[in-house]
């Protein structure tokens, strides 16, 4: 069995695998292009989404604004939210797990590479489908939780509420198979030696909100489901006129929505404990507590539901169970902030731009878990629900956490996946800019909300003092747009000028650091045997052990393992290593299944045409799977022979 | 490394200096804040505030202070190549930091619940007020009051005696909505087949800002109500008028040059080529509308169209003219369409309706503004 | 496993950290995901229950549900799912004749339950039970044409199953070919033991 | 080395080699059972047990159908424990489901509405 230090050079082999051009783009199956298309295209819907933002905080900019009509603002938050929670912050987790997690676990691919690609077209697809709706009569328009009964057709005759559905759906159906592929690939894909207690913590989280995907969105699912019927097809699952239950709905919803929220946070919870322990060149303080906390959240957060109904009258008994359910998160998330603390606790911190990130998202996050503490409480939720206050919760754990743990991520990996440094200085003031207009921008709404501001109003009357907040929020939402803006322009100009990055400009301690920047198609000519925690670590410093004193002597790395130009693989013949072919099955499926959703859409309206666009559909879908069954067949590991 | 203390200091000056002035600012008496409540639900909530806001504090400082300062004291020196000591972990600690969020929150948890407790009690003797949600205003029945098993009704303002406990029993007509005063108690939902309940009392008579906080569809934004308490014996004579209708409209009104005759309007009113009964009902009279606000003594509202305009006849008049831009999505404006209002209700007819809505008073002494 | 000519990217590859084969993992995950998915729907139906029969609109399940043709239903997934695990056994032995028997055998049956539903389904129609007649109406009909769906798509599988095993015959991975296209044949077939107990007989 | 101890040569068929007369059996219970249960069900028209008897004893009858559907059709007794794992798990979540929700539900007015 090989061992770890033969790893790829700088110099990739050609890829071989893959097409020309778009072509290449359009059939891939390569982990890593996947992960590339999910960052990009959630990068893109994380810009409309902030450009949704800032429209509506232009219009809350001053009271008694007319920029935008409720309508629109309506739209504007809905879309918003859906955007930045299912088209944004979502995918970018997913991508960065697409391209590192296979290179973590010294694997040459997810499980399931035509399934991968299957997910990626599923979900540009359902995000473009819900962005069609702006041009088929108006956007959702009734919030990201879409509360019956204000979904129904009678309250919401446009077709945005269909296309919701049908985009979440798709989306949805996405993040099942994407989640069974990150199960599947964790479990049974890693390297020999890599067990379940020597996996990468972001490994681990990944598994986690694998696990939390696959039990949440079926019911997410199945209620959508209902609503269409009820929209469409005569049914009344939520429509209290006929004996429907609108409380039924927001159960459903939240039993969903609330680990929901975790799959945003834990994945970047991962990243935090990659970044931390790299940059403070000391291993994660206390693994197993960090790793088991992480399934404890994952676990506890299916209890904790209704904790975003407390004003809907459950009674005091249940509020009592979710808000006491709620306030049992704090433990084991405190255990991973602390964790993570006395992970730079006597470390030789190394500032840079990452480092900078997950010391804002610690910061940034601990506020808004605190304010999620008082919302758990159930008589105080009832002043604060439904406030400006809750908005600001929200957005410190999914900016101030989600967001700037993914940012800490990009930092971290862009060298990996690009072969080319960001620029430090630019993204250090970028950080400096983002955080203090971040707090600009949301602080104030913990005010605002606490003086009786409600959320989702298009426009509030003067007088209510409530002005000066929204002018800092606004003022600071602008600033904001500027640091996205130089993070941007960071990566547009590193990718052409910036530093070519070595295999390992981190001095990191996991694998993906062991082969070239950016990584062969294989990932890895010799897979890697692991021995430890921190398989590349404990090959660069075979010295070190725990005794060892701060400050003592300085350590060097080992000269043998530098993964410079220097030492290259040995030449691969091509062909060699078997790699999935590239095909365009699962495109073919997922725009069946597209022409399907449209279907289905229009299906209560339209009647045969519609119906007919479905049979289309099928038979689309029937052309990709044919074509899925025989490239899978071709490319069975027994037919190659 | 030794003026990093001193610079540390000067940063003190001005972030005490923003932080008392967002304390200061929040602490203002603004018509909706929670932090000065005038009720005994919102003060039980303001008391159980107090102690977990200092409990957060406390994690808040203990966090940002470790943080701030292994940043500062653990930052790799310039030159330095030194390899810290490698770590792996102490579980005693991890005991430390498990158990002590642990009892923070137990303690958070029990007094949770003794709040909880106490908000929840619904006192025998309180006074039932029915609040319906509708898209998109508030119109509230006082059943116990009533003559012939006839509730006294109105709209957008909740008249309440002062220190008795009140039990709103919540219900809505087409979607979600929430009841919010913030200065008086919590939120409760009002849901489409449902009944919900909320009980507090008004501790000092004043007239308290309301909203609908619950997202129910295109105004909600401008669906807002007040409640206004008054001492028990204004109060009462307050339901002793509101119980006996109007009495036949008589006299003129001149807003903006044009004269009114309120028993003109009334025919108007009560008209059916109008529209108006169509939708709205006025006690005494034989308009029984029931998909509009109740305008019995509509003279007497402090709001226009859920609080969008303070009243006076002049706004009267510009919200029959111009509701539909007033308050987009508002459903009279359905009917009410500006080629609707073009073509069949002139200057005059506005006139003569705003005399005649205006005349219907009631007089209670009303209370400040809080 | 050092051998660079083989390939341990894909699913079926021998060498799987657990040792399970990586298509059986994904799909007894899938069904488990989808076990929720049921779950809800099972739920949405028992929280209505009580409703429906308070209403004036009420329609007793009991009147419309004919349980010798359920019980004729439910036999036939058994015997389905009977089949399955024979025709999984004789591709295991690489006895074609039998695979092909039962596994033709297990189409026909699922074929069979999807004409009997729909013939259910037409029944109660004329009766008066619809998607918007009542509560009763609504959930039965979302819940259980949803389990249709599934046997239907279940058919699918198999059919496509049996077509790949029949145009390569000789590839080893067709016994795990089976084994999954038949693990979901028997989720499908488990579901409506539950549906038949919880909806039809309680 | 949790997982690589553990490689099988022939992983598919762990431990489940049944005969077809052993499905035979095991399909003939399956009849019996769900005859128990129709059974149960068309002599208790009559209301000679009480209804909670009734639907404790059929909820017995299908969880042993359903246990051997899934032990031995689907082979999971026997096999590897990680296909427990992820389906036991999901099922357990399933149950709490229904059983929260329908004590939420219960009366519809909630707990203590
Ligand atoms: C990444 C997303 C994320 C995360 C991680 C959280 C984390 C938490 N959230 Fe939040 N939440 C949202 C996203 C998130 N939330 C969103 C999007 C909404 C609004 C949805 C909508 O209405 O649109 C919401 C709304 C929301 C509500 C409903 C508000 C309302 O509408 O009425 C509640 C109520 O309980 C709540 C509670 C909590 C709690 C208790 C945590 C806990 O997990 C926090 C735990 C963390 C800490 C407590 C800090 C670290 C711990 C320590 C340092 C230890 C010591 C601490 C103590 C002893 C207190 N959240
Ligand atoms: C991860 C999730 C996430 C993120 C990152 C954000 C980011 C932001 N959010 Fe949002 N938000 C939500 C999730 C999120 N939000 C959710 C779930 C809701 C609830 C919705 C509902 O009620 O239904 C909500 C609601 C919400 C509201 C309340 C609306 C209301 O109740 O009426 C507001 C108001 O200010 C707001 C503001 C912002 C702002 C200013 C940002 C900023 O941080 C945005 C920063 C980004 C930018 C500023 C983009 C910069 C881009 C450019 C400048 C364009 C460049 C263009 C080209 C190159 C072509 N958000
Ligand atoms: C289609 C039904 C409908 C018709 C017809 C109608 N209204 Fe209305 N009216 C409403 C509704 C609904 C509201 C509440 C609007 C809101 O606040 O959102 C309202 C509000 C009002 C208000 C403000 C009530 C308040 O609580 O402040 C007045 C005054 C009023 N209508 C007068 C009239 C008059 C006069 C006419 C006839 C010319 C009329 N309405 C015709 C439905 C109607
Ligand atoms: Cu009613 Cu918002
Ligand atoms: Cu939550």
């Amino acid at each position: 069995m090989a061992i770890a230090e033969r790893t790829a050079g700088t110099i990739s082999p050609p890829d071989i695998h893959a097409r020309p051009g778009w072509a290449g783009w359009l059939s891939t199956t390569d982990h890593k292009r996947i992960g590339i298309m999910y960052l990009v295209s959630a990068f893109i819907f994380f810009l409309i989404g902030g450009i949704e933002a800032l429209l509506m905080r232009i219009q809350l900019g001053t009271p008694d604004n007319t920029f935008l009509t409720p309508d629109v603002y309506n739209q504007m938050f809905t879309m918003h939210g859906t955007t930045m929670v299912f088209l944004a912050v979502m995918p970018l987790n997913v991508g960065l797990g697409n391209y590192i997690v296979p290179l973590m676990i010294g694997a040459r691919d997810m499980a399931f590479p035509r399934l991968n690609a299957l997910s990626i077209w599923l979900f540009i697809i359902g995000g473009l489908m819900l962005y069609v709706s702006f041009f088929a009569g108006g956007a959702p328009n009734v919030g990201w939780f879409a509360y019956a009964p204000l979904t129904q057709k009678q309250f919401a005759p446009s077709a945005g509420v269909d296309y919701w559905i049908i985009g979440i759906g798709l989306t949805g159906v996405a993040s099942i198979a994407g989640a069974l592929n990150f199960i599947v690939t964790i479990l049974n894909m890693r390297a020999p030696g890599m067990t379940l207690s020597r996996m990468p913590l972001f490994v681990w989280m990944q598994l986690v909100v694998a696990f939390i995907l696959i039990f949440a969105f079926p019911v997410l699912t199945v209620a959508t489901i209902q609503l269409l019927f009820d929209r469409h097809f005569g049914t009344r699952f939520f429509l209290p006129a006929q004996g429907g239950d609108a409380v039924l709905w927001q159960h459903l919803f939240w039993f969903f929505g609330h680990p929901e929220v975790y799959i945003l946070i834990l994945p970047t919870m991962g990243i935090i404990s990659e970044v931390l322990p790299t940059f403070s060149r000391k291993p994660i303080f206390g693994y197993a507590f960090v790793a088991y906390s992480g399934v404890a959240i994952g676990f506890l957060g299916f209890l904790v539901w209704a904790h975003h109904m407390f004003a809907v009258g459950l009674g005091p008994l249940a509020n009592a169970f979710f808000g006491a359910a709620s306030f049992l998160i704090a433990v084991p998330t405190g255990v991973k902030i602390f964790n993570w603390l006395a992970t730079m606790w006597q470390g030789s911190l190394n500032l840079t731009t990452a480092m900078h990130y997950a010391i804002g998202f610690i910061s940034m996050f601990v506020i808004g878990g605190i304010s999620g503490i008082t919302l758990a409480s159930p008589p105080i939720n009832v002043q604060q629900t439904d406030s400006y206050y809750v908005v600001a919760h929200m957005h410190y754990v999914l900016f101030g956490g989600a967001i700037q743990g993914i940012f800490a991520g990009v930092f971290y990996w862009f060298p990996k996946m690009t072969g080319r440094m960001l620029d430090e200085r630019l993204g250090k003031w970028q950080f400096w800019l983002m955080l203090i207009s971040f707090n600009l921008t949301f602080f104030p709404m913990h005010l605002s909300g606490n003086e009786g501001m409600p959320r989702r109003i298009y426009t509030y009357e003067a007088g209510m003092g409530w002005e000066l907040w929204n002018l800092l929020s606004t003022i600071g939402s602008l600033l904001l747009a500027v640091a996205v803006l130089l993070f941007l322009w960071n990566m547009l100009t590193s990718l052409r000028r910036g530093a070519i990055a070595p295999a390992d400009p981190w001095d990191g301690a996991t694998l993906e650091w062991a082969v070239s920047s950016p990584p062969p198609s294989y990932n890895f000519a010799v897979v890697p045997t692991v021995q430890s925690r921190r398989p590349l670590w404990d090959r660069k410093y075979p010295h070190l052990h725990e005794s060892h004193d701060p400050g003592e002597e300085s350590m060097e790395r080992l000269g043998a393992v530098m993964h410079d130009a220097a030492e290259t693989e040995p030449p691969i013949p091509a062909g060699a290593i078997h790699m999935p072919s590239p095909t365009y099955a699962p495109l073919i499926l997922a725009l069946g299944i597209m022409v399907l959703g449209f279907g289905i859409i229009y299906l209560g309206d339209l009647g045969l045409a519609a119906a007919a666009a479905m049979l289309v559909g099928l038979l689309v879908m029937a052309g990709g799977i044919v074509s899925w069954v025989r490239i899978s067949h071709v490319d069975s590991p027994h037919h190659a022979h | 490394m030794r003026t990093h203390p001193r610079s540390l200091a000067r940063l003190v000056g001005p972030v005490l200096l923003i932080g008392s002035f967002f304390a200061l600012a929040a602490c203002a008496n603004t018509p909706g804040n929670t932090y000065d409540p005038q009720g005994d639900h919102a003060r039980r909530i303001y008391e159980l505030l107090i102690p977990i806001w200092w409990m957060a504090l406390g994690v808040f400082v203990v966090v940002q202070g470790l943080l701030v300062y292994a940043v500062w004291r653990f930052r790799r020196r310039p030159g330095s190549a030194a390899m810290p000591a490698q770590v792996h972990g102490n579980t005693q600690v991890e005991i430390l930091w498990t158990v002590a969020p642990a009892i923070i929150v137990l303690v958070i948890a029990v007094l949770t619940f003794r709040t909880q407790a106490a908000n929840a009690v619904m006192p025998a003797d309180a006074m039932r007020v029915t609040a319906v949600g509708h898209q998109w205003w508030f119109e509230f029945q006082y059943p116990e009051l009533g003559t012939e098993g006839k509730p006294i009704v109105t709209a957008s303002d909740m008249y309440i005696p002062v220190g008795r406990p009140v039990t709103v029993v919540l219900e809505a007509k087409d979607v979600i909505h929430n009841f919010w005063v913030p200065k008086l108690a919590g939120k409760t939902y009002m849901i489409p087949g449902k009944t919900n309940y909320l009980t507090f009392t008004a501790e000092q008579p004043g007239i308290y800002r309301a909203v609908c906080a619950e997202f129910c569809g295109e105004a909600h934004a401008l669906m807002r109500f007040r409640v206004i308490a008054i001492d028990a014996a204004e109060f009462d004579r307050w339901v002793a008028q509101k119980r006996v209708p109007p009495p036949a409209p008589s006299g003129t009104l001149t807003v903006n040059g044009l004269t009114g005759d309120a028993a003109r309007g009334q025919a108007l009113f009560l008209d059916a080529r109008k529209q108006c009964i169509s939708c709205h009902a006025i006690e005494g009279t034989n308009a029984r509308g029931a998909i509009g606000p109740n305008l019995t003594y509509y003279g007497s509202r402090q709001t226009i169209a859920a609080g969008i305009l303070p009243y006076s006849p002049e706004n009267l008049g510009r919200w029959l003219r111009e509701a539909p831009g007033l308050k987009p999505g508002n459903l009279m404006s359905r009917v009410l369409t500006p080629q609707w209002i073009r073509a069949n209700l002139s200057d005059q007819e506005i006139a003569d309706l705003v005399a005649y809505l205006d005349s219907m008073k009631v007089s209670v002494a009303l209370p400040p503004e809080r | 496993m050092s051998d660079l000519t083989t390939s341990p990217h894909t699913a079926t590859t021998h060498a799987t950290s657990l040792g399970v084969d990586s298509r059986k993992l994904g799909v007894w995950a899938f069904i488990g995901s989808e076990t929720l998915f049921f779950a809800t729907l099972i739920t949405t139906y028992f929280v209505f229950a009580p409703v429906n029969r308070a209403r004036s609109d009420f329609q007793d399940p009991r009147a419309f549900l004919d349980i010798e043709l359920t019980t004729v239903l439910a036999s036939i997934l058994l015997a389905s799912s009977l089949t399955m695990v024979l025709a999984l056994a004789a591709s295991r032995r690489g006895d074609r004749r039998h695979f092909t028997l039962w596994l033709l055998a297990t189409v026909g049956l699922g074929l069979a339950f999807i004409g009997g539903q729909a013939y259910e389904f037409s029944h109660l129609y004329h009766e008066g039970l619809t998607l918007s007649s009542s509560l009763f109406g609504t959930t039965f009909f979302v819940l259980t044409g949803f389990h249709g769906t599934h046997v239907a798509i279940g058919v699918i599988w198999l059919l496509s199953t049996f077509f790949k095993v029949r145009s390569y015959p000789d590839s080893p991975e067709n016994a795990m070919d089976v084994e999954i296209a038949g693990l979901y044949w028997h989720f499908v077939d488990l579901v409506w033991v539950a549906i038949f107990v919880l909806i039809y007989l309680i | 080395m949790k997982g690589h101890t553990g490689h099988h040569d022939a992983p598919a068929h762990a431990g489940h080699d049944h005969s077809d007369r052993f499905y035979w059996i095991v399909a003939g219970v399956l009849a019996v059972v769900t005859a128990l249960e129709v059974g149960l069900f068309i002599v208790n028209e009559q209301h000679l047990i009480a209804k909670w008897i009734e639907v404790a004893l059929l909820l017995i009858l299908s969880t042993i159908k359903g246990a051997a559907v899934v032990m031995f059709f689907m082979h999971l007794k026997g096999d590897a424990g990680i296909f427990k794992f992820v389906f036991l798990v999901p099922l357990a979540f399933a149950t709490t489901l229904l059983l929260t929700f329908m004590l939420l539900f219960s009366e519809h007015v909630g707990i203590a509405g």
